[in-house]
């Protein structure tokens, strides 16, 4: 793989949550929702985030911008510690790292009209005098592939696809270098899913784009990542190229994982690996490595030793007791 | 295990509105064959929901059942009565939904609601309703069946919720399952664990399944048959093996090529231009039309007639009206010879 | 189970502490020196005095804070200036009567609301549904002085079924004793009936739309056992939230009610005391009121719980 | 769904019909009414409606119509002090608890909800026993009670809104937090603010005819339609016009305004499906 430069790096990022309730004050709960994460992301390149609901695979790419506040870890863009930085530092960094949301509606201000949700970040970041934002709007429309006559209309006069393009133009109104999408086509249909996600593959290329794309499903991830992690309970278990991570997945979970996603092909007899149980409540992990609960292949070592991430092939890094010697 | 249990002939719903009569299902024709999965496969809005809960006699207001025939082993379920209906639903026809934890009374126990099924419909002691609830729990896979019994659904997990409501369903062994969107809600390690038992569940008891979705790979993985429907009409129906392989209408194409696959990446997905539209948008020629890349100037004219050949598949669509080797306009069920039964998967 | 009752009984006592202050400060320390005001503005300087120095007005606010709070505990409020006698021996006297009218029109809202909600529901949109709308929102519109007017117009002078003011005690007359207050309970309880009609109603419409609702029909139950088993217990849920502000609703009606039917309760030694000033009786009866208030509020928390597992259970 | 929605018209309609007549009442007054309301004319007391007084006269021989037509005043005046005291206070109180959350939101709440446990005319004829009867002291101790209720739905609405996601996404874009509270969500809530304040008006209005009516509140020589009630009280069954005047107009008034809250209600509802 070609060395390029790294546009952000997550060390060690953690998210716990007091849970409310049965703990009471002097020992609240923690819900460890992100526990210990780190990855970088490359200029240019899109890093898919793939794991089941309340792997905290949300949570992290809210900690990006600091939309919710990490509990410890560094976020390092261009070089630079986010986390350190105050309120108002934050925000104007925001015109760089930009989000996309899974619901289209709820993430437009019902009260607004498509050119007031598209100016507002060219006005928060002093971009352009009225005329100008005016033309760059326009603009935008024109490249997510939508009419002019979107600018006076209001987001629930357009279909779910058109206002995750609306979405996309506001995210893409600021020349972001990363944007965050979370979970960008799940509430979209198939056929509407396709064409969002060759939208963004057409944008990356078009303004050299850097992605860090969030979903639960694992076809999507596959499309449109360069380099895949794999979360399970606020970890990440596996981080490769997509290729390998697919091809040759290591972790027992990764395994079962692309295993049972249905291919829609009736003639496709491949394994099958059906995990047992549910996925344990972030609330009460389990000891050692978390998997190890629903895993096939666990050891003795696994209901005690918490794994770590560490290189098993060339920039495949996986985070399970096969691969690497126990360490008491 | 062979016949015919149930016969939907030119089902026809529509939701009165302030906008005057929309169309949810117009025209939808199938059988279910004994034993049979069969997948019933759309975009939102296509009527797939719909066709099952009139089959259920579950429209509710403002909606109603304007047209056709459901014939249920000989009897036809739009002209029984609603006492009639009664005894059918959940003895006969079950159904299980697509979300679980709201599906289930939040204020009841768990053995309530799985014994409140046998109350309806068999005169059964409480005493062996009880056992037949236990039994029903750990036979869909759920452990501490007794335990379970007194628990809420709160207390549950989205799989575990969906588990019991397939215990319910199946309670009071019914000929047939009508499950709509059973996994949508649900991981795609517990979607696994679902479809698994589910295929069990069939070949056990030779349990008819009308199985609802919109994931393309789940209808391959557990169906028989498939019908694709879009905009309140089936546009497809063949086995998945033909289906799959040799796609006919333009809009099975195109959905089945715009899905991403897990085994390789494709360079660009294909997408199908234009969205979907919503039920009684189009008013005339073939509801595709606007976004088929193969339409003709005929196809905004023309309702397509549903094509019938000779293995049971089907396709409504103007460019194999040429190659029509039995038309029928309108696609009565009599009209076209039986099918051989479909290869079993398992 | 139990952590919740601990937690609402915590609640139960922070809010009885915050009502007491309140109490507390609106009579002590606005401005507006109490005694000043119950003798009028040309007082004499040393009944002034000797009066502060009576109720423990020189005394530092803390202590008597803590008099109130002792003195609450204990039952005794202090003397009423008017009657010269034990603030507790003048409510107790009259808590009978209004304790009586408040039960009564608390079971009326509570017998009609519910059937008349629950009919609404399952005929939504009909002309029924539509008129009992618009009766509702009369029956809100209407003050209740005004309504015990109309309903002793029509009662008392059209149909001659009724005299007003004349009270008879539950002792004496057990029969005399409903006729008499069963008028202005039905006043107390009209607008209380519209509130809570309208909860029961839109609670049963909501619940109807519910998936669980669907299942239930789905296995082949019935319009009725669907409607008694599964949707009116969720959907009386909402409406024991509001029965703690329809039962403050009903203690207040009381005082104005029976203003209108000169019937000697709790609301008329209050209304008679604040005209005369005698704030020993006035502050003794509001804290009164709020602690009976708020017990009944901690009750119907409970009870919230006991018909909501996920309450319960958590 | 077509006949909610006629009704919806309705409300809104008949609502605003109703308040816009004693709109114009109360404007009228400000320049004319038939008679001078306070002049005592004994030989004319209690007369039934005639065509020189339309509505009878009361038992010092005053007109009604003029009396009812001056008290409108007051009620507008009481109502409109109790909502503005209400909102601002209110929304204030109440987006702080919700938008900022945490320890500050508990204390917030615990005293709204002690405050509400009280019933509001209780705590009315509190305050009005310590500050005084009239129409400003009412108008104030009416204004603080509104304060807890608003504060709720502003509470509320602000803890809803503040969890969605594009308020969320407003964040990302990097936009102010204040301009976040003001321009984002306060839009949001208004519509429901709006309906709370024409319940608002409706209870300010209940709550002050009956302190007038059980003597506490506003006081003559101020007109009020409770106090006029109280004085035809005792002449209910020989006189039942001198009651039913103000009864009838009060009970108008505060018809117009729950109409209007509910058809803002619809209309509300209906935008946001």
């Amino acid at each position: 793989m070609v060395e390029s430069e790294t546009l952000l790096e997550a060390r060690n990022l953690r998210k716990y949550f007091d849970v409310k309730g049965s703990g009471g004050r002097k020992h609240p709960n923690l819900l460890k929702a992100v526990d210990g994460v780190s990855f970088s992301v490359s200029k240019g390149e899109t890093l898919g985030i793939v794991g089941e609901s309340g792997c905290g695979k949300s949570t992290t790419g809210r900690m990006l911008l600091r939309l919710i506040e990490p509990t410890a870890g560094q976020i390092l863009f261009e070089g630079r510690d986010l986390t350190q930085l105050s309120q108002r530092e934050m925000r104007k960094q925001r015109r760089h790292i930009q989000m996309v949301f899974q619901n289209p509606l709820a993430s437009l201000n019902p009260r607004r009209t498509v050119g007031e949700l598209l100016e507002q970040p060219l006005k928060v970041h002093r971009m352009g005098n009225v005329s100008e934002r005016k033309q760059r709007v326009m603009a935008l429309l024109k490249t997510v592939g939508l009419n002019e006559t979107a600018y006076g209309r209001y987001p629930h006069q357009f279909s779910g696809g058109q206002r995750q393009r609306i979405a996309i133009a506001r995210a893409l109104a600021v020349t972001p270098k990363l944007i965050v999408a979370d979970e960008p086509v799940s509430a979209l249909d198939v056929s509407v899913q396709a064409q969002i996600l060759n939208l963004l593959k057409d944008l990356q290329e078009a303004y050299q784009l850097t992605y860090l794309f969030i979903s639960h499903d694992l076809g999507v991830v596959r499309h449109i990542s360069d380099r895949v992690a794999v979360m399970y309970l606020g970890r990440i278990v596996e981080i490769a190229s997509t290729e390998d991570l697919y091809n040759d997945p290591k972790h027992p979970y990764t395994q079962a994982l692309i295993s049972t996603v249905p291919i829609p092909d009736p003639e496709y007899s491949g394994e099958r690996v059906l995990l047992q149980g549910d996925i344990p409540s972030a609330s009460e992990p389990p000891s050692g490595c978390p998997f190890h609960t629903r895993c096939p292949l666990a050891m003795e070592a696994c209901k005690t030793v918490v794994p770590r991430l560490q290189e098993s092939e060339a920039d495949h890094f996986v985070s399970c007791h096969l691969y690497h010697k126990v360490e008491a | 295990m062979t016949g015919t249990i149930l016969e939907v002939s030119q089902l026809k719903t529509s939701f009165f509105t302030e906008n005057g009569e929309v169309p949810a299902v117009s025209d939808v024709t199938f059988r279910l064959e004994k034993g049979e999965i069969l997948g019933v496969v759309g975009e939102s809005g296509c009527g797939k929901s719909v066709t099952s809960l009139s089959i259920m006699g579950l429209v509710e207001q403002p909606g109603k059942v304007v047209g056709g025939h459901i014939a249920f082993k000989g009897e036809d379920l739009t002209q029984a009565s609603a006492k009639k209906m009664r005894q059918i639903r959940g003895n006969d026809i079950a159904m299980i939904y697509q979300d679980p934890m709201s599906a289930l009374n939040p204020v009841h126990t768990i053995g309530a609601q799985l014994m409140e099924c046998l109350g309806l419909h068999h005169k059964a002691t409480r005493k062996s309703a009880r056992r037949q609830a236990i039994e029903c729990l750990e036979r869909v896979g759920l452990p501490q069946a007794e335990q379970l019994m007194h628990y809420y659904p709160h207390q549950l997990s989205g799989g575990m919720c969906q588990r019991v409501m397939i215990a319910m369903a199946m309670i009071c062994e019914p000929e047939v399952l009508i499950a709509d969107e059973p996994t949508t809600a649900l991981d795609v390690t517990i979607q696994a664990q679902i479809l698994e038992l589910m295929k069990t569940l069939n070949r056990e008891f030779n349990t008819s399944i009308i199985f609802i979705t919109h994931d393309l790979g789940v209808v391959a993985e557990i169906c028989d048959r498939v019908l694709v429907m879009y905009n309140g009409r089936v546009v497809e129906q063949g086995t998945i093996h033909t289906l799959f392989k040799a796609p006919k209408h333009p809009y099975t194409k195109g959905l089945i090529q715009s899905v991403p696959d897990v085994r390789e990446k494709k360079q660009r997905l294909y997408s199908i231009p234009g969205m979907v539209p919503s039920p009684g948008e189009i008013k005339k020629g073939c509801p595709f039309a606007p976004r088929c890349e193969r339409a003709l100037a005929q196809c905004y004219e023309i309702e397509p007639p549903f094509i019938k050949y000779e293995n049971g598949d089907a396709v409504r669509c103007l460019l194999y009206e040429a190659e029509k080797k039995e038309v029928t306009t309108h696609g009565r069920i009599g009209d076209f010879t039986r099918s051989p039964q479909p290869k079993k998967v398992f | 189970m139990l952590a919740y009752i601990i937690r609402r009984l915590g609640l139960l006592i922070l809010t009885l502490v915050f009502i007491s202050i309140i109490t507390f400060l609106v009579f002590q320390i606005l401005p507006g020196d109490p005694v000043q005001t119950m003798l009028g503005p040309d007082a004499d300087p040393i009944r002034i005095k000797t009066l502060r120095h009576q109720l423990g007005l020189d005394q530092p606010l803390y202590i008597q804070y803590g008099h109130l709070i002792e003195g609450f505990i204990r039952g005794d409020l202090g003397q009423s200036i008017r009657f010269s006698m034990p603030v507790r021996d003048l409510i107790f006297d009259r808590l009978p009567l209004t304790l009586s009218l408040a039960f009564m029109s608390l079971i009326i809202v509570i017998f009609v609301s519910i059937p008349l909600g629950v009919i609404a529901a399952r005929r939504e949109n009909s002309w029924g549904d539509l008129l009992l709308s618009i009766f509702t929102q009369f029956g809100m519109a209407i003050p209740s002085f005004f309504m015990g007017m109309i309903l002793i117009l029509l009662f008392g002078s059209v149909f001659s079924l009724f005299s007003p003011g004349s009270y008879v005690p539950w002792s004496e007359d057990f029969w005399g004793a409903l006729g008499s207050l069963l008028l202005p309970a039905l006043t107390i309880a009209i607008p209380q009936i519209a509130v809570s009609y309208r909860y029961v109603r839109n609670g049963v419409i909501e619940q109807g739309q519910m998936d669980y609702v669907r299942t239930a029909r789905g296995k082949g139950a019935s319009e009725w056992k669907t409607l008694s088993h599964h949707i009116l217990r969720n959907s009386l849920i909402p409406v024991l939230t509001i029965l703690g502000l329809i039962l403050a609703e009903v203690v207040a009606g009381t005082i104005v009610v029976e203003q209108v039917f000169s019937l000697p309760g709790i609301g008329q030694l209050l209304i008679t005391s604040v005209s005369y000033r005698d704030f020993p009786v006035v502050q003794g009866l509001v804290l009164y009121i709020a602690f009976v208030i708020v017990v009944i509020n901690f009750l119907v928390d409970i009870l919230y719980s006991v018909l909501d597992p996920r309450i319960r259970l958590k | 769904m077509n006949q909610t929605r006629k009704k919806k018209n309705m409300n809104l309609l008949i609502g605003t019909i109703i308040l816009l007549f004693f709109l114009c009442l109360m404007v009228i007054s400000f320049f004319y009414t038939p008679y001078d309301v306070s002049k005592i004319q004994v030989s004319d007391k209690l007369q039934s409606p005639s065509l020189a007084h339309w509505l009878g006269t009361d038992k010092f021989g005053r007109d009604t119509l003029s009396r009812i037509m001056k008290s409108t005043q007051t009620a507008f005046f009481v109502g409109a002090v109790v909502v503005v005291i209400g909102l601002v206070i209110g929304t204030l109180i109440g987006g702080i608890a919700g938008y900022i959350g945490g320890w500050i939101d508990d204390i917030i709440m615990r005293f709204i909800d002690a405050m509400m446990a009280f019933p509001g005319i209780i705590l009315a004829i509190m305050i009005v026993a310590v500050f005084g009867t009239g129409i400003i002291n009412t108008s104030l101790a009416l204004g603080i009670l509104t304060v807890p209720s608003i504060a709720r739905i502003a509470r509320s609405g602000f803890i809803q809104n503040k969890a969605l996601d594009y308020v969320v996404a407003a964040k990302a874009v990097g936009v102010h937090p204040m301009k976040i509270v003001f321009q984002e969500i306060l839009p949001n809530v208004y519509s429901q603010l709006l309906v709370a304040g024409s319940i608002a008006f409706a209870g300010a209005l209940l709550a002050e005819s009956a302190l007038s009516y059980l003597g506490l509140g506003v006081q003559p020589p101020d007109p009020s339609l409770g106090q006029m009630l109280n004085e035809a009280q005792e002449y209910l069954t020989d006189d039942p016009w001198y009651a039913l005047a103000p009864g009838v107009t009060l009970s108008l008034l505060i018809l117009g305004f729950y109409m209007l809250s509910n058809g803002l209600r619809e209309v509300l509802d209906h935008r946001l499906s």
